[in-house]
C-alpha cells in the first residue's frame, strides 16, 4: 500500500535574486494524484525544480516517504524515488532514443524498454534518432519514458502534455491513470485543464508563488465561479 | 557606476603628478595599452559570445603597419607621415578583423577559440618565417613615437595622456556600439543566431561587423604598443601574449569595459614584481598560483564580482514588477 | 466562424508550395507536399507528433534548405533565398521551442525585431529615447501581454511568458504571412482565450498558418484545415468536415474530443 | 655639479637571463656565472657594495626590453648584464641607445649585428658572436678530416645563421662545398623527413641545433640508419646537451665542433674556474656551461672596469666606458680578453671533439686552439662586410 | 619519388604519435567540454615519471603504467578539488587549467631541470630496420606507433560509443542538471573521466619521450598539436581525431621536406580552412 504521506512539503521558500518566487509552500501528497494549476509565471516550474533539488530553497523542508530529503543532492533525490519530467523536456541532444532508455535502464525495474515501446510505438520507430532530431511530441514521450524507467515512487511532471497531439494526450492520460495502479504518486503541473481534472483527484491553485487554494477535481469541475476566479476561464 | 567612472578618470588624470616615471611608463601606460587590447576581446566575448585568440594578431597587424611605415633601424619599409601610418594601421587592423570574422563566422564557443587560435598561430609563424615584410624572428626595432601636432609623443607624460584618451575613446565606442541596434543584433547572434535571421537581419554582416569593430579597437592598442615598446617582432604576436590577453580579460571581468583595464593592471603588477617579491627561480609558480586564486575566488573577474552584485539588485528588482503582476491577476 | 470565404478562387496567392520535400538521411520528414495559401486565408495544420509540421515551417522560412520542390512567397520564387530576405518580404514565424535572446531585455528584443524589419541593415548609432521604434515595441509588448515585463531579461521569463514574446516578435513590422507553431502550448487556460482573441483580430489581409494541438483554438480561428501525416499532405477542407472525418479521428483527434 | 656623485655607496647591477621555458636551465647557469664573478670579488667593488637584481626574459626581444626597462626605471640600476639570446641582444643594443646613463654588458647573446652593424657606444660584448665561435672548424673539417661536401641542418633564426656563416666562410674558402642547407623551425620534433632528404653524396653533416632539437635530430638520424659523421655547432655539443639523458648521445662521440667554452679543458685557469663554480653552486651543472662562462666574463669585466675608475659613474659613465674599451683580462680559458673598435670581444676559440669520459658521461676535449679571433674572422673587414648580413641564403657555396 | 613515399610513411607515423597524444585530450575536451590547457604538462609529467621508473626498473611497460597512473591521480585531484565546481563554465576552466599548467610546468622544471630526456626503449624496439621496397633504414619504434595508435583508437571508440559510461558522459555534456535529476552522480563520473584522460596523457607522454624526446617547452607543443588534431577532426569523435592527426602529420612532414620555410604556416592554414567550412571539425557534430 502507498504510504499516507508520500511527499510532504513544509514551508518551502525560494528566491530569485531579491524576488520571492515561492512563498511558504505546504503540500502533502498521498496516494491521490495532485495537480497544480496556475497562470504563466506563478512559480510552478520553480516548485518542481526546487523539489528536485535543482533550484536551491532558502528555507523549508521536503520529506519523501518519511525521509527528510531537504539537504539531498538532485541525484540522491532521484535515487530516493523522484521521477522528474521537466518543462521543455530537456532531452539529451547527442543521445539516441534507445540510448536514453539504456541510460536509465535498471534490472529490477517494473518498466522495461519493451514496455515503453509498447506504450509509445512512435519511439520504437525513431529509436536510432538523436535527441535533437525528434519532433516536439516525440521528445515529450521520451522524457516521460526516461523518468518512468527509474521506477520512481513519485513522478513530478511539469506540463507533460504540452505539444502532444490529442491521440497521444489520450495515451498519456491512460498512462497517468496507470501510475496509480503501479502505486506511483503523482504531482502534475498542467495547463490542459481537462487532463488535470481527469487525472488528478485534488487540484492546487498557485498564484504569485503561493498555494492559494486546494479543491477536489469534482468541486472545480462543477464550480464555474471557482474556475473563473482562479483560472480566468469559462467552460462553455 | 558613472560617478565611480568619473572619479577613476579624474584620479588617472592627476596621478602622474605623484608617481615616478617607471610607474607611469611601465605600469600605468603599459596597463592601459594592454587594457585596450583586452577590451577588444571582452567586447567580442561578452556581446558576440566568441572567445577570440586573434586579438593580439589584430593588434599586431596595426603594430607591424606602423613599424613598416615609420622610421626604424631595421632598414625595411617605407616612411610615411605618421598620421597616414596610423590611419593605415587602423584600416588594416579593422579589415583584418573583418577577415577573421568572415572566416570564423560559423564558429561559436570553444570552436571560436580554436579557429582564432589557428589564425593567430598561422600569422605568428608567417611573421617569424618571412623576412621581406616582417623581418622574421627579429622584427622591427628603433621605432619612435612621432611628434604629433607639435608635441612629442616620446615624452612619457604626453604619451600617457594620449593613451588615456585612446582608452576612454575605446570604452566610449564600445558602450555606444553595444547599445545601438547593430550592437543588439550582435548580442542576438550570441543567444540565437537563427532567430536573428528570422527577424529579418542577416547574421554574417553582423558577425563581420563585430569582429571588424574589435579589430579597430585592437588596432588602437597595437599602434600605441609599438610606440611604447619602440619595437615589434614575431614574439609580440606569439602564443604567450595571446594567452596573457585572455588571462587579463578573465581576471578583470568581461561584463564591463573597465574590467579589461583592471585585469591589465593586475597582470602587469604581477608580471613585473613577483620576481622581486619571491624566489626568482620559482616566480612562475607564484604567478600561476596568484592567477589560480583570482580565477577561483572572483568568478566574474575582479570587477565583475563587484558589478554583478550591483546589477543583480538592479536588473532583477522584481518587487515592482511583482506588484504589477498582482494587479494584472487580481480580478 | 470563418473570417473570409476560402472558396473565392480569384484571391491572390500568398504562399505557394509545390512538391516540397525534405529528407534527413533516408528519412523523409516532408514528402512531396503541395499547398496554396491565399491572401487572408487562415489555415490550421493538424497532424500527429512527428508528422512534419515544424519541419514544413522551417522549410518555408529557410531555416532548413529544401531537398526538392519550390516555395513562392507573394508570387516570388523563394526556394533559395536566405531567411532574412524572406522575412523582409513579409514572412514571420514563432518557434515551437521558444528561440529568444536570453541576455537581452524584452524591450531590446522587441526593438531589434522592429528595427530588423524596417531596415535592410541594423543601425550603427544608438536609438533616441522615444523614437518611433520604441513606440512600436511598446505596442507589440501590449499585444503580447508583456507590458509589465519590458525591462526583464528574456532569460528570466517563465516558459509561458517566453511563448507570449514569440508571438509579439512574429507580429512586428507589417507582416503578410505569419506562421504560428503551437502558440498555445504552455499558455495557461486564462491566456488561451486571449490568444484566440488575438488571432481573430489580426488584419484581414494577413495570411496565417497555424500549427496547434489545442483543437478549440485551431478550429475557432481557421477557415481551412490541412492534415499532415508522415510528411504528406493528407487532406484539406472545412474545419468541421475535416475533424469529423473518420481517418482524422483515428490518426489525430482520438476518442476524448 | 660636475663633481662625481659618490654619495651612493652602492652599485646596482641588473642581470637579465632566461629563467622560464625551454631555456630556463641554461639561463639559470648564466645567472650563476655572473654571481660567481661578484662572489669572488666578495660582493664589493671599489669599496662599495654591489647589489644584484635579476630579471627574467622569455627569449623574446620584447620581454628582454621590458625587463631592462624595469631594471633601469624602477630599480635604478647602473649596469645591466645580459641577455642570453641573439634577438634579445639586438633589442637591448637598441634600448641602450636611448639610455646613455646605463652601461650594457652583453651576457651570452651572440648575434653578429649586436655589435657589428649599428653598434651602440654603451653596449659591450666581452665575448664573441656566433660566427667567431666557429673559428677553426671549417678549415679543420676540410683539411684534417677531408670532408669535401657538407650538408647543413640548422634552426631557422639569427643565431644559427651566424654560426653557419662562421663555419662556411672558412670551409668554402678552403675549397669545401655546401650543396644543401636545411633550415628547420625551432622546436621541430620530428626531423625524419629532413633526415631522408640529406643527399647521399655528402661527407658529413653540420648540425647547428640546440637542446631538444639536437637530441631529436640525432636520434632520428641514427634510427634511420644514417652514418655520416656529424660536425657540431656550438650549442649542439654544449655540456647541457651532453648531460642530457638518453641513448642518442653515442652518436656525438667523436664529433668536432667549434666553441669558446670547453667543459673538460685542461688549462689551469679553467680548472680553477670550474672548481670555484662547483664549490659555489653544488646544485649547478657538472661543469660551467657556455652561458655561465660568458655571464662570468661580463661580470668580471664590469668589476674590473669599476675598480679601475674607482666607481666613478659620473657624466654618463664616461670613465667606465673608456676603461672597458681598453680593458684586458685573463679569461677562464687562459686567453686574454679585449675589445675591438666595435666593443666586441677578440676571443680564443677551440676546435673540440666529443669524447666519452671514464664514468661513461660525455665531455669535450680540445683538438685545436685558435687565438685572437676577431669579428671578421681574420678576413679583410671590408671584404667581410661585403658578404652582407647573414640570412638563409647568405653565404652560399653549393 | 622515393622521398615522397618515405615522407608519407613519416607523416603516417607522426600522425600515429599525434593521435596517441591527442586521445586524452579528445576524451576530456570532447566529452566534458573542458578545454584542458594542462594536457601538455600532464604528458610531460607522465613522461618524466615514466623515465624515472624505466631507469629504476628497466621495464619500459612499467614506465608507461607508472606514467599513466600518476597522471590519473593528478587528474582526479584537479577535477575533484579545482575544476569540478566550474563544470560548464568553459572560459573559467580554460583559465584555471592555464594556471595549473604554469604551476606544474614550473614544478617540473624545478624537479627535473631543463635538460632533454629520452626514455630508453626495450631492446626489440630500439634502432632501425631496412624497409624492403624503399630500401632505407627505418626506426622500429615509429612503425610500432601505427599499431599502438590503432589499438588505442579502437579501445577509445568502444568506450565512447558502446559502453554505458560513454552514454552517461555524453548525456552529462548535453545537460548536466538533467543527468543529476536522473540520479547520476555527475561529479564522480567526471572525476573518473578526467582521470582517464589524464592517464592517457601520461602514457602518451612516456611513448612520446621514448620515440622522440622531452624537455621543458614540449608541453606547449603537445598542447598545440593536440588542440589542432582534435579540433580539425571534430570534438569527441575518435575517428575525427585520427583523421585530424593524419592530416596534420602529413602536412607537417611534407612541409618539412618540400617547403620548410612556411611548413608550419601551412599546418595552421589547413586548420583554418577546415574550420571555416566545417566549424565543428571534419567529423564533428554540428552544434545546432
Ligand atoms: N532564473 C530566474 N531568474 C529570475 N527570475 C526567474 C528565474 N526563473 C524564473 N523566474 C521568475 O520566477 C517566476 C516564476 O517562474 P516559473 O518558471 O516557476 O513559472 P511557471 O509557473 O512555471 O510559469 P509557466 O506556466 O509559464 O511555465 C516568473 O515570474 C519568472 O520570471
Ligand atoms: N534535423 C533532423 N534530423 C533528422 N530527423 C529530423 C530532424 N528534424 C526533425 N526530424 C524528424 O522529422 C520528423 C518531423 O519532425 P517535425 O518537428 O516536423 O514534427 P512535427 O510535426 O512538428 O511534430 P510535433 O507536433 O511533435 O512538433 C520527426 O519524426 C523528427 O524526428
Ligand atoms: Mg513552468
Ligand atoms: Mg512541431
Amino acid at each position: 500500500m502507498m504510504p499516507d504521506q508520500l511527499l510532504k512539503i513544509d514551508k518551502l521558500n525560494v528566491y530569485h535574486g531579491s524576488s520571492h518566487t515561492l512563498q511558504d509552500i505546504d503540500i502533502n501528497i498521498s496516494n491521490r494524484p495532485k495537480a497544480i494549476l496556475g497562470r504563466n509565471g506563478m512559480g510552478k516550474t520553480t516548485l518542481c525544480s526546487a523539489l528536485m533539488g535543482l533550484t536551491k530553497a532558502a528555507s523549508g523542508s521536503v520529506f519523501l516517504d518519511q525521509t527528510d530529503i531537504s539537504s539531498y543532492s538532485p541525484e540522491s533525490r532521484a535515487k530516493t524515488g523522484i521521477g522528474y519530467v521537466p518543462q521543455g523536456r530537456r532531452i539529451f541532444r547527442s543521445l539516441t532514443v534507445i540510448e536514453h532508455l539504456k541510460l536509465v535502464e535498471k534490472k529490477d525495474s517494473r518498466w522495461s524498454i519493451e514496455k515503453i515501446f509498447s506504450i509509445f510505438p512512435r519511439l520504437a520507430e525513431r529509436r536510432k534518432n538523436m535527441g535533437d532530431r525528434l519532433s516536439g511530441g516525440e521528445q515529450q514521450m521520451l522524457a516521460i519514458s526516461r523518468a518512468l524507467m527509474l521506477d520512481p515512487k513519485i513522478m513530478i511532471m511539469d506540463e507533460p502534455t504540452e505539444g502532444l497531439a490529442p491521440t497521444i494526450v489520450d495515451d498519456v492520460v491512460e498512462l497517468l491513470h496507470s501510475l496509480a495502479e503501479h502505486e506511483i504518486g503523482l504531482l502534475l503541473v498542467e495547463q490542459n485543464i481537462s487532463v488535470a481534472l481527469e487525472v488528478a483527484s485534488d487540484i492546487l491553485i498557485m498564484l504569485n508563488g503561493r498555494i492559494v487554494d486546494q479543491v477536489t477535481a469534482e468541486e472545480l469541475k462543477s464550480n464555474t465561479q471557482m474556475q473563473q476566479k482562479y483560472l480566468g476561464i469559462n467552460f462553455a | 557606476m558613472s560617478r565611480t567612472l568619473l572619479l577613476i578618470v579624474v584620479i588617472l588624470i592627476i596621478l602622474p603628478a605623484f608617481i615616478s616615471d617607471f610607474w607611469l611608463n611601465q605600469i600605468l601606460t603599459r596597463s592601459i595599452i594592454l587594457g585596450i587590447a583586452a577590451l577588444s576581446l571582452t567586447f567580442l566575448t561578452t556581446y558576440l559570445g566568441v572567445v577570440s585568440f586573434a586579438q593580439i594578431t589584430l593588434a599586431g597587424v596595426a603594430g607591424y603597419t606602423i613599424a613598416y611605415f615609420s622610421p626604424n633601424t631595421t632598414g625595411l619599409g617605407i616612411e610615411l607621415p605618421w598620421l597616414f601610418a596610423v590611419a593605415l594601421a587602423l584600416l588594416f587592423s579593422t579589415l583584418a578583423g573583418a577577415f577573421v570574422g568572415a572566416i570564423a563566422k560559423k564558429s561559436v564557443g570553444i570552436y571560436s577559440i580554436m579557429i582564432t587560435l589557428a589564425i593567430s598561430m598561422a600569422f605568428f609563424y608567417f611573421t617569424r618565417q618571412n623576412y621581406s615584410i616582417f623581418n622574421g624572428w627579429t622584427g622591427f626595432s628603433g621605432i619612435t613615437a612621432p611628434v604629433a601636432f607639435g608635441v612629442s609623443l616620446e615624452d612619457s607624460l604626453v604619451f600617457y595622456y594620449a593613451t588615456l584618451l585612446s582608452a576612454t575613446a575605446a570604452g566610449y565606442l564600445v558602450v555606444k556600439f553595444t547599445s545601438s541596434p547593430l550592437g543588439l543584433a550582435v548580442q542576438g547572434v550570441k543567444d540565437a543566431a537563427r532567430r536573428v535571421r528570422a527577424i529579418g537581419i542577416p547574421t554574417t554582416p553582423v558577425i563581420i561587423a563585430a569582429y571588424a569593430f574589435s579589430g579597430f579597437i585592437a588596432g588602437m592598442s597595437g599602434v600605441l604598443n609599438v610606440w611604447q615598446q619602440e619595437r615589434i617582432s614575431s614574439f609580440s604576436v606569439g602564443l604567450g601574449p595571446t594567452i596573457d590577453l585572455l588571462i587579463i580579460a578573465v581576471i578583470g571581468g568581461m561584463r564591463h569595459p573597465l574590467g579589461a583595464f583592471i585585469g591589465a593592471i593586475t597582470y602587469v603588477l604581477i608580471d613585473t614584481f613577483v620576481i622581486d617579491l619571491f624566489s626568482r627561480d620559482r616566480f612562475n609558480m607564484i604567478i600561476g598560483l596568484v592567477l589560480l586564486f583570482i580565477v577561483m575566488a572572483a568568478p566574474q573577474g575582479i570587477l565583475g564580482s563587484f558589478l554583478s552584485a550591483q546589477k543583480r539588485i538592479r536588473k532583477y528588482d522584481n518587487n515592482a514588477i511583482k506588484r504589477k503582476i498582482k494587479n494584472d491577476c487580481e480580478i | 466562424m470563418p473570417l473570409t470565404d476560402g472558396s473565392a478562387s480569384n484571391q491572390r496567392v500568398a504562399l505557394n508550395l509545390k512538391g516540397v520535400t525534405r529528407r534527413f538521411g533516408s528519412f523523409v520528414a516532408v514528402d512531396n507536399l503541395n499547398m496554396t495559401i491565399k491572401t487572408g486565408e487562415r489555415r490550421a495544420i493538424l497532424g500527429s507528433n512527428g508528422a512534419g509540421k515544424t519541419t514544413l515551417f522551417n522549410l518555408i522560412t529557410g531555416d532548413f534548405p529544401l531537398s526538392e520542390g519550390s516555395i513562392e512567397i507573394e508570387g516570388v520564387e523563394s526556394s533559395t533565398l536566405p531567411t532574412h530576405k524572406r522575412i523582409q518580404a513579409g514572412l514571420r514565424r514563432t518557434y515551437q521551442h521558444a528561440l529568444l535572446f536570453d541576455s537581452l531585455s524584452v524591450r531590446d528584443t522587441l526593438l531589434l525585431a522592429v528595427v530588423g524589419i524596417h531596415n535592410k541593415w541594423p543601425l550603427f548609432y544608438p536609438l533616441k529615447k522615444n523614437s518611433k521604434y520604441h513606440e512600436k515595441a511598446e505596442a507589440l509588448a501590449k499585444v503580447a501581454g508583456l507590458s509589465s515585463k519590458m525591462d526583464v531579461l528574456v532569460g528570466a521569463l517563465s516558459h509561458g511568458q517566453k511563448r507570449q514574446l514569440e508571438i509579439g516578435i512574429a507580429l512586428s513590422g507589417d507582416p503578410k504571412i505569419v506562421l504560428f507553431d503551437e502558440p498555445a502550448a504552455g499558455l495557461s487556460p486564462a491566456e488561451r482565450p486571449v490568444l484566440t482573441e488575438l488571432l481573430l483580430s489580426l488584419p484581414k489581409k494577413l495570411s496565417v498558418i497555424l500549427i496547434e494541438h489545442d483543437m478549440d483554438i485551431a478550429l475557432e480561428t481557421s477557415n481551412i484545415v490541412s492534415v499532415m501525416h508522415n510528411g504528406k499532405h493528407l487532406l484539406e477542407g472545412e474545419p468541421e468536415e475535416v475533424v469529423h472525418s473518420d481517418i482524422v479521428r483515428e490518426i489525430y483527434v482520438g476518442k476524448r474530443q | 655639479l660636475s663633481q662625481p656623485i659618490l654619495a651612493a655607496d652602492k652599485i646596482k647591477i641588473g642581470v637579465i637571463s632566461i629563467l622560464e621555458g625551454a631555456f630556463a636551465s641554461l639561463g639559470q647557469d648564466g645567472v650563476r656565472g655572473a654571481e660567481l664573478a661578484f662572489k669572488e670579488a666578495g660582493g664589493k667593488v671599489a669599496g662599495m657594495d654591489v647589489e644584484i637584481i635579476v630579471m627574467s626574459s622569455d627569449a623574446s626581444p620584447d620581454s628582454a626590453v621590458n625587463a631592462a626597462r624595469k631594471l633601469i626605471d624602477h630599480d635604478n640600476v647602473d649596469i645591466i648584464i645580459g641577455p642570453l639570446s641573439g634577438s634579445e641582444g639586438i633589442a637591448l643594443r637598441d634600448l641602450s641607445k636611448g639610455n646613455k646613463g646605463v652601461t650594457f654588458v652583453n651576457g651570452s647573446s651572440a648575434a653578429q649585428d649586436a655589435t657589428f652593424r649599428e653598434g651602440s657606444d654603451n653596449f659591450f660584448r666581452f665575448g664573441g658572436d656566433g660566427a667567431q665561435w666557429m673559428a677553426g672548424v671549417g678549415t679543420y673539417a676540410f683539411e684534417e678530416l677531408g670532408y669535401k661536401k657538407v650538408a647543413v641542418v640548422a634552426e631557422d633564426y639569427s643565431f644559427p645563421y651566424t654560426q653557419v656563416l662562421g663555419f662556411m666562410s672558412e670551409y668554402c674558402a678552403a675549397g669545401g662545398r655546401v650543396p644543401k642547407k636545411f633550415w628547420t623551425p625551432i622546436g621541430t620534433k620530428d626531423y625524419s623527413s629532413v633526415v631522408y632528404s640529406i643527399p647521399d653524396d655528402v661527407d658529413a653533416i653540420f648540425v647547428a641545433l640546440g637542446g631538444a632539437d639536437a637530441v631529436n635530430f640525432l636520434t632520428q638520424y641514427d634510427q634511420a640508419g644514417g652514418d655520416k659523421p656529424i660536425i657540431g655547432g656550438t650549442i649542439t655539443i654544449d655540456q647541457s646537451i651532453l648531460d642530457s639523458k638518453g641513448p642518442f648521445k653515442k652518436l656525438l662521440i667523436g664529433a668536432p665542433a667549434g666553441t669558446p667554452t670547453v667543459s673538460d679543458y685542461e688549462g689551469k685557469e679553467w680548472k680553477e674556474f670550474t672548481a670555484s663554480y662547483l664549490s659555489n653552486f653544488p646544485e649547478g651543472m657538472t661543469s660551467p656551461t657556455i652561458f655561465a662562462h660568458h655571464y662570468y666574463m661580463a661580470g668580471k669585466a664590469v668589476l674590473l672596469g669599476l675598480e679601475q675608475v674607482d666607481g666613478d659613474l659620473s657624466n654618463q659613465h664616461k670613465a667606465l666606458r673608456a676603461s672597458l674599451n681598453n680593458l684586458e683580462f685573463v679569461t677562464p680559458t687562459g686567453g686574454t680578453m679585449r675589445l675591438d673598435e666595435n666593443r666586441n670581444g677578440i676571443i680564443d676559440n677551440f676546435v673540440t671533439e666529443v669524447y666519452e669520459r671514464e664514468d661513461g658521461s660525455l665531455g669535450n676535449r680540445v683538438l685545436k686552439l685558435v687565438s685572437n679571433v676577431n669579428q671578421t674572422m681574420g678576413q679583410d673587414p671590408t671584404a667581410f662586410r661585403a658578404i652582407g648580413a647573414v640570412s638563409r641564403e647568405n653565404p652560399s657555396c653549393p | 619519388m622515393k622521398l615522397f613515399f618515405i615522407v608519407f610513411l613519416n607523416g603516417l607515423t607522426l600522425a600515429s604519435l599525434y593521435f596517441i597524444t591527442a586521445c586524452g585530450f579528445t576524451l576530456i575536451f570532447g566529452l566534458m567540454r573542458t578545454v584542458n590547457m594542462a594536457h601538455g604538462v600532464l604528458l610531460l609529467l607522465g613522461a618524466y615519471i615514466g623515465y624515472e621508473v624505466v631507469e629504476m626498473t628497466g621495464f619500459w611497460v612499467l614506465g608507461i603504467i607508472a606514467g599513466g597512473l600518476s597522471c590519473a591521480l593528478v587528474g582526479a585531484f584537479l577535477q575533484a578539488f579545482i575544476l569540478g565546481r566550474y563544470q560548464g563554465d568553459e572560459l573559467r576552466q580554460t583559465l584555471i587549467t592555464i594556471a595549473i599548467s604554469i604551476i606544474l610546468a614550473d614544478f617540473l622544471l624545478w624537479a627535473w631541470g631543463g635538460l632533454t630526456y629520452q626514455i630508453s626503449l626495450p631492446e626489440m624496439l630500439q634502432g632501425g630496420i631496412r624497409l624492403p621496397l624503399l630500401n632505407v633504414g627505418y626506426s622500429v619504434v615509429r612503425l610500432t606507433l601505427i599499431g599502438m595508435a590503432i589499438v588505442v583508437g579502437v579501445l577509445l571508440w568502444l568506450l565512447i560509443a558502446k559502453t554505458k559510461l560513454g552514454i552517461i558522459i555524453r548525456a552529462g555534456v548535453d545537460d548536466r542538471e538533467m543527468l543529476q535529476a536522473l540520479g547520476f552522480e555527475i561529479k564522480k563520473i567526471f572525476i573518473i573521466v578526467f582521470a582517464m584522460g589524464a592517464a592517457l596523457a601520461g602514457m602518451a607522454g612516456v611513448i612520446f619521450g621514448s620515440a622522440l624526446s622531452i624537455s621543458p617547452g614540449t608541453d606547449i607543443q603537445f598542447l598545440l598539436s593536440s588542440l589542432v588534431v582534435v579540433i580539425v577532426g571534430g570534438m569527441g569523435s575518435v575517428g575525427g581525431a585520427a583523421l585530424g592527426a593524419l592530416l596534420i602529420g602529413l602536412a607537417e612532414q611534407y612541409g618539412l621536406a618540400y617547403a620548410p620555410t612556411y611548413g608550419v604556416v601551412f599546418t595552421f592554414l589547413i586548420m583554418v580552412t577546415v574550420l571555416a567550412f566545417r566549424p565543428q571539425g571534419i567529423l564533428g557534430r554540428a552544434e545546432q
